[in-house]
């Protein structure tokens, strides 16, 4: 059951995936990326990782696709006007895709398989209480040096995407 | 007490020179004039004083001042040490001295620095007898440098000339190659005994200590003689006394004449126990010291300058000493130079007082006929004449007689070439003489009508010194010789055995005689009776004109040594040093070419960094998994 | 008190010197380096009661680095050395009109502080940081108080740092092995270190290459003529016065002793190519057509004489050595000022647009005249005691090598009385010339007596230095 | 549910994310669309996270599910400011094809 499950999401997530990157219109490519990031929602929910799940929505199909899609529109870039790459780029970027592919999977197939098996102690290590208590206890700093991350990145994107003043001036 | 009086024979001069230096030109010309001469004449009072009292005692007096160098084997200490040998040059060095800075008063007085000439005659004074009183090698080597220092100086005094100012510098560097070899004589001396004392080299000598090292002294001795060939001007190094003839003539009878080119006789002789032990280097010195005789002496045959002349004159005469050193007869070398001080100094100034009265003339074809205006000048100078020809009794007969009678015994060839010399030296001192003082006054006009006699300050030290010449001899009378007794205690071995005066002594001084008479009467028949002038320098053809040019040894040396020299700074200078820096930059240039070409990957494509990075990636999982 | 006082003397003087403003920093500055005199002085005083004014901390744990001043006689001998120049240099400079001189002098100071902690430090570590601190000042006063063209300045100089910088990386790699088998920095650590003929021999090459260019031994002085003709006075008088004898002196204190048998090995090579050197440098002096560059070339060969000294591995030839690098700080600070002083009144440093300049001003010829003479080490002046002593050592390993050493005296005087003769005398020259100030003729009568006194009377000098470089010496043939 | 891990093993998971991640870098290299090469990045990021909760899972570990929290807020924190550079390049050249961007070359 869970098996049939986890191939639906994964064709699901790989195909979306090249829709995302092969699609001419970036609107397209922005819808095919949501669902992408659905799937992989999906994912998590089977390795039962509800709260990254939740979390992982709302971050990555909420926040950065809509900010995505605004800056889209904001460009007026909904149309396929993406000029023609060379055949000879494109050719190279699909033996990069190839040798890349080929590597990482055969690097992977060629480390030795987990000896034991999956065991399940049943302790509890992945609900929102113990991974609340996991990010304020033992990465309490790294915690808050991203939420200053977030704050300077914050005030960096306005920042930069604010108009120059003394240039229109 | 001793100490003190040491001091003042030492410092009288240098406080003489410090005051002329810092003072001279507040102080006058007169003053400044008088207080130099004050100072020589303190130290050779107090030179009398302790000669006459070693002469006495035959004790030597050293005095130690304070330490100096150190080395690890040995150290060198400023010590004092006023033995015979010392003191004799002592005195005729400041006696000397004195009457030339009573001569400099009137000769200088019409030059602007005159405070300056009295101030470095005075530090020459200081250097001198620093080299003379030293107690051993290196304080000599301080008056030995520093006599050269004075010279450069002195010669170089009229500063605006750079031609004076080239034989300034020519002197002092021809001096120090010599003081090279004296440097290595040293080092091999310390190095053998481990002192540098001459009492305490004397007494290895003596013990024998030395035997086993005879190879290694001979090279020191030969270094040694090569500084006294620098000094005393000998073949090869002799170029610069002719030229050092730049100087205010005063200095060239103080220091090119009697006293400071003498120093290289003077070491030889302190140092007489070690020449000695190494036969080699004598049967050298004598022979380098014969040939300077001879060449110089052929040179000085046609010399047209009065002070050329003089000086070749000078060479010829250090010549004749070096071969008595060569052939160990050292009391007569010493014989010689204190005779040769007299006549020779009394020549120089004789001229310097011709020269002073036709205004800076020194051409003697511009000459002529003085000897009935200069009286006193002329008197002396004949005197002087006659004693460096050799004639009886004046003073050079009996040292250049002794040398020869040396010679002959030791060796015939080198007899050959001192009489040969001999004659050479009566020929053309008389030609000097007959061209100067008789026949007709060839010079213009307008000198002609300011020839006077000149003042007493002048002719006093000229009287002075023409009466030593005519009776110096008397120092080292043939068969009762005051000067070998005297300096006996300074030689290690016994000194040169006295010539009885049997028939063969008889027929040298014959022989001797009659050579200087031979060549009297040559100059007499070619300058009086057919009233010849030399010709002007164009017309000198033939061998004259290769003598006349001196050997053109001066060219030789230019082009052999000094243009390479030069070729090569400037080809270091051009090649070298650009090209050792090229090979430094090389690095930078070749950082650069390659971070040039680098340049080029950062092209500004993202696309291509990313496939760069995409292809390092695989590159790095790849060595990762597959090849580890 | 101990011998920290120098150095924080100098430091504090530095930035005193920066914060005292631009109308005192000379004189502040002066003030400083006559207080680190001074201190200096005390520290002598209390070395030759016997007391240790040496300093000792623990700097860092990991790596193991102490803070440590050693004083022996020689190490005092060489600050002495510093602080004794440091004024005159300074009093030197009060002719010239810098831009920012607060920064300039600041910069000066630091550089003597630097200078004199590479002369304390026992520690290789802070050693290697002094040693390199001093470059960063002299740069700087090179760089933007420098003569001539910005352009070529500026490639001498980049080429100066980056040349000495590259081979003192030669060096710390030296020390980081070092490091790796002793396990600290500690000089007397390493003077016990057993090494195998070949580690020897890489170290020995590692100090070589960077105090041959320090020094600057042939071939590598090409960056030496052209800074030191670039760079202000004051900043050719603190490389050719004292920083040259950073490297002579580290050769004494860091590489011999280290690598002795390596010395051993090589020792006649090196004294080789240090005396062709020797003459090299006299040969090029000779055509040079610029005053600081033939002075320049002349302390080429002077040291190349030092360098011969040092590696005879003598108790002569070391204390040679370092009388000569005494007298030659001395002697050419005092030459490099004679042309600076000649600068101030003609502008020019070509030899060519000189001559008969004494008539204009005998002081300064006779003041001029000694130093050329103490140059060419005439004897009674001190020159002459190192020359002496540094050619009799070399007359013991080799009567060659004191043969063709010994052509310095012929070329010395070869070259330097060409270029007094070309620069002073002659017909008097049209443009005037001023007589020196009193600035100027105290700091070149202070450096003509100190020549002097000690050419005569060089022995407390060489009672200092004796014991520090016999023990050296008992280190090196142990 | 996580009972996904006896079914089909780890392994799957790596392919899976490693697969994906190949696809991010194609479409890096093949796009010229500063946008699409953003999502492209996404994708990676994605690949690694999943890759990251499947060994927290596998491993019974919290740690690796902290890091994908960081790594999301890095990722938001990216997009935030490359859009925003983004958004500047485009009001300065009109266009957002990185072919015209070469203002780094050396």
């Amino acid at each position: 059951m869970a098996e049939i499950l986890f191939y639906i999401l994964a064709s699901i997530t790989l195909g979306t995936a090249f829709l995302t990157i092969l699609s001419r219109n970036p609107i397209h490519s922005a819808i095919y990326l949501v669902i992408c990031f659905f799937s992989i929602a999906g994912h998590y929910l089977l390795l039962n990782a509800q709260f990254l799940a939740i979390v992982h929505i709302i971050v990555y199909s909420g926040a950065i696709m809509i900010l995505m899609l605004f800056t889209i529109m904001l460009m007026n870039l909904n149309k396929e006007d993406e000029s023609h790459k060379s055949v000879a780029s494109k050719i190279a970027a699909t033996i990069a895709f190839c040798l890349v592919g080929i590597v990482l999977l055969a690097g992977l197939l060629k480390t030795k398989p987990v000896v034991e098996s999956y065991f399940h102690s049943g302790e509890d290590f992945q609900s929102i209480k113990v991974l609340g208590q996991v990010l304020l206890n033992e990465y309490m700093v790294p915690f808050e040096f991203a939420s200053v991350l977030l704050l300077v990145a914050m005030i960096g994107a306005v920042l930069i995407s604010k108009k120059d003043k003394q240039k229109e001036a | 007490m001793e100490t003190g009086l040491v001091l003042l024979l030492l410092l009288a001069p240098f406080v003489g020179f410090l005051t002329n230096i810092f003072l001279g030109k507040q102080l006058g010309k007169n003053a400044s004039g008088y207080l130099g001469t004050l100072a020589v004449i303190v130290s050779f009072i107090v030179t009398t004083m302790f000669f006459l009292q070693v002469s006495e005692t035959k004790q030597p007096i050293t005095v130690h001042l304070f330490d100096w160098i150190a080395l690890d084997q040995f150290s060198v200490n400023f010590d004092i040490l006023l033995d015979q040998l010392s003191l004799l040059w002592l005195m005729f060095v400041t006696g000397i001295g004195s009457l030339i800075h009573i001569y400099s008063i009137s000769y200088m007085h019409d030059d602007e620095n005159m405070h300056k000439f009295f101030g470095y005659l005075n530090l020459f004074i200081f250097f001198m007898i620093t080299l003379v009183v030293g107690s051993n090698l290196l304080i000599m080597f301080i008056g030995w440098e520093g006599v050269g220092l004075c010279s450069y100086l002195l010669i170089g005094f009229w500063y605006k000339n750079q031609e004076y100012n080239d034989a300034a510098k020519k002197a002092f560097i021809m001096n120090r190659i010599g003081d090279l070899g004296f440097l290595v004589g040293i080092f091999i001396i310390g190095y053998v005994f481990n002192s540098l004392d001459f009492m305490t080299i004397k007494q290895a000598v003596i013990a024998g200590e030395a035997s086993a090292n005879l190879a290694l002294l001979g090279v020191a001795t030969l270094c040694l003689f090569i500084g006294a060939a620098g000094k005393s001007a000998q073949i090869p190094l002799y170029t610069w006394l002719p030229d050092a003839m730049a100087g205010p003539t005063p200095v060239s009878a103080l220091i090119h004449a009697a006293t400071m080119v003498t120093a290289g006789i003077f070491m030889i002789t302190r140092l007489n126990f070690l020449f000695d032990l190494t036969p080699t280097v004598q049967d050298i010195i004598a022979v380098v010291g014969a040939v300077t005789s001879l060449v110089a002496a052929s040179i000085g045959l046609v010399q047209n300058d009065i002070k050329k002349v003089l000086a070749y004159s000078t060479v010829s005469q250090l010549g004749l000493m070096f071969l008595a050193l060569g052939l160990g007869a050292y009391e007569i070398a010493v014989f010689h130079v204190i005779t040769h001080a007299f006549f020779k100094a009394c020549l120089f100034l004789g001229s310097g007082s011709v020269i002073h009265a036709l205004h800076g003339e020194q051409d003697m074809r511009r000459m002529g006929g003085l000897k009935g205006v200069m009286k006193i000048t002329f008197f002396t100078f004949l005197i002087a004449t006659l004693a460096i020809s050799g004639i009886p009794p004046f003073a050079g007969f009996f040292s250049k007689d002794e040398i020869l009678m040396v010679a002959f015994h030791e060796n015939k060839a080198l007899w050959v070439i001192a009489a040969i010399a001999s004659i050479m030296t009566a020929f053309y001192m008389f030609r000097l003489l007959y061209l100067t003082f008789f026949k007709e006054f060839r010079g213009t006009e307008e000198q002609k009508h300011h020839l006077h006699e000149s003042p007493a300050l002048i002719t006093f030290p000229l009287i002075v010194l023409g009466i030593l010449s005519a009776v110096g001899g008397a120092l080292s009378l043939p068969g009762n010789s005051w000067l070998n007794h005297y300096l006996q205690p300074i030689f290690a071995h016994k000194a040169h055995a006295e010539h009885h005066l049997d028939t063969t002594a008889y027929m040298l001084m014959g022989i001797a005689v009659v050579g200087a008479l031979i060549g009297i009467g040559m100059a007499f028949s070619k300058y009086i009776k057919k009233g010849e002038v030399p010709v002007e320098d164009a017309q000198i053809t033939g061998f004259a004109k290769t003598l006349y040019n001196k050997y053109y040894v001066d060219e030789t040396y230019m082009a052999v040594i000094v243009k390479p020299i030069y070729a090569l700074a400037k080809f270091s200078r051009d090649y070298i040093e650009t090209g050792l820096s090229n090979v430094v930059f090389g690095f930078g240039n070749v950082t650069e070419e390659l971070s040039m070409q680098g340049k080029k990957l950062q092209n500004g494509n993202i696309g291509f960094y990313l496939f760069a990075f995409v292809f390092g990636l695989c590159s790095v999982v790849f060595y990762l998994f597959f090849l580890r | 008190m101990d011998v920290t006082i120098v150095l924080i003397l100098l430091l504090i003087g530095a930035l005193a010197t920066y914060f005292s403003g631009n109308a005192l920093a000379s004189k502040v500055a002066l003030f400083f380096s006559v207080a680190a005199l001074g201190a200096s002085l005390v520290i002598l005083n209390q070395f030759n009661q016997g007391i240790d004014s040496g300093f000792s901390a623990v700097w860092m744990k990991n790596p193991n680095v102490l803070f440590s001043l050693k004083v022996d006689g020689l190490a005092l001998a060489m600050v002495l050395l510093t602080t004794l120049l440091m004024p005159l240099i300074i009093l030197s400079s009060f002719g010239n009109n810098f831009i920012n001189p607060k920064n300039f002098y600041a910069l000066v100071l630091f550089m003597a502080f630097a200078m004199v902690g590479t002369f304390l430090a026992s520690d290789g570590f802070l050693y290697y940081i002094f040693w390199e601190l001093s470059l960063i000042p002299i740069y700087f006063i090179a760089l933007l108080w420098g003569n001539d063209d910005v352009k070529e300045r500026k490639k001498a100089v980049i080429k100066f740092f980056i040349y000495t910088f590259a081979g003192s990386l030669f060096m710390l790699a030296a020390f980081i092995y070092l490091y790796q088998k002793a396990g600290c920095f500690q000089l007397d650590v390493l003077y016990g270190l057993n090494l195998s003929a070949k580690e020897e021999f890489w170290i020995f090459l590692a100090f070589f290459l960077a105090y041959a260019i320090k020094i600057p031994l042939i071939p590598f002085h090409t960056w030496q003529a052209t800074v030191y003709q670039k760079a202000p006075t004051v900043g050719t008088m603190l490389l050719s016065g004292i920083m040259l004898k950073m490297g002579l002196y580290s050769v004494i204190r860091w590489q011999l002793p280290i690598a002795p048998n390596a010395a051993k090995e090589l020792q006649y090579v090196i004294i080789g190519l240090s005396i062709a050197g020797v003459i090299y440098g006299s040969i090029v002096a000779l055509k040079q057509k610029d005053l600081k560059k033939l002075l320049a070339y002349s302390s080429l060969a002077h040291v190349g004489l030092i360098a011969a000294g040092c590696y005879t591995l003598t108790v002569d030839g070391l204390r040679g050595a370092v009388l000569q690098m005494i007298a030659h700080g001395f002697v050419i600070v005092g030459l490099f000022f004679a042309a600076e002083i000649i600068y101030r009144r003609y502008e020019t440093r070509t030899i060519s647009d000189m001559g008969g300049i004494r008539q204009q001003t005998p002081k300064f010829a006779s003041m001029f005249m000694i130093l050329v003479l103490a140059s060419v080490a005439l004897p009674g002046t001190f020159n002459f005691v190192g020359e002496f002593t540094v050619l009799y050592s070399l007359f013991t390993k080799n009567i060659a090598f004191a043969i063709l050493g010994g052509t310095t005296i012929i070329l010395g005087a070869f070259y330097m009385l060409r270029m007094f003769q070309h620069v002073m005398l002659g017909e008097t020259n049209a443009k005037t010339f001023a007589d020196v100030t009193l600035t100027e003729g105290i700091v070149m009568v202070a450096i003509i007596g100190f020549l002097l006194f000690f050419g005569l009377y060089p022995k407390p000098i060489i009672e200092l230095i004796t014991p520090s470089i016999q023990e050296i010496i008992s280190v090196i043939s142990k | 549910m996580e009972t996904i891990l006896k079914e089909i093993g780890v392994e799957t998971y790596l392919y899976l994310s490693a697969l994906l991640f190949s696809i991010g870098v194609f479409g890096i290299l093949l796009r010229r669309n500063a946008i699409i090469m953003f999502m492209s990045i996404e994708i990676m990021l994605n690949a690694v996270n999943l890759m990251l909760v499947a060994f927290s899972t596998f491993h019974q570990d919290a740690s690796g599910q902290v890091f994908v929290f960081f790594s999301m807020a890095v990722a938001a924190a990216e997009v935030a400011v490359g859009l925003a550079i983004l958004v500047s390049i485009f009001r300065n050249h009109g266009s957002i094809d990185i072919d015209n961007l070469k203002n780094l070359k050396g």
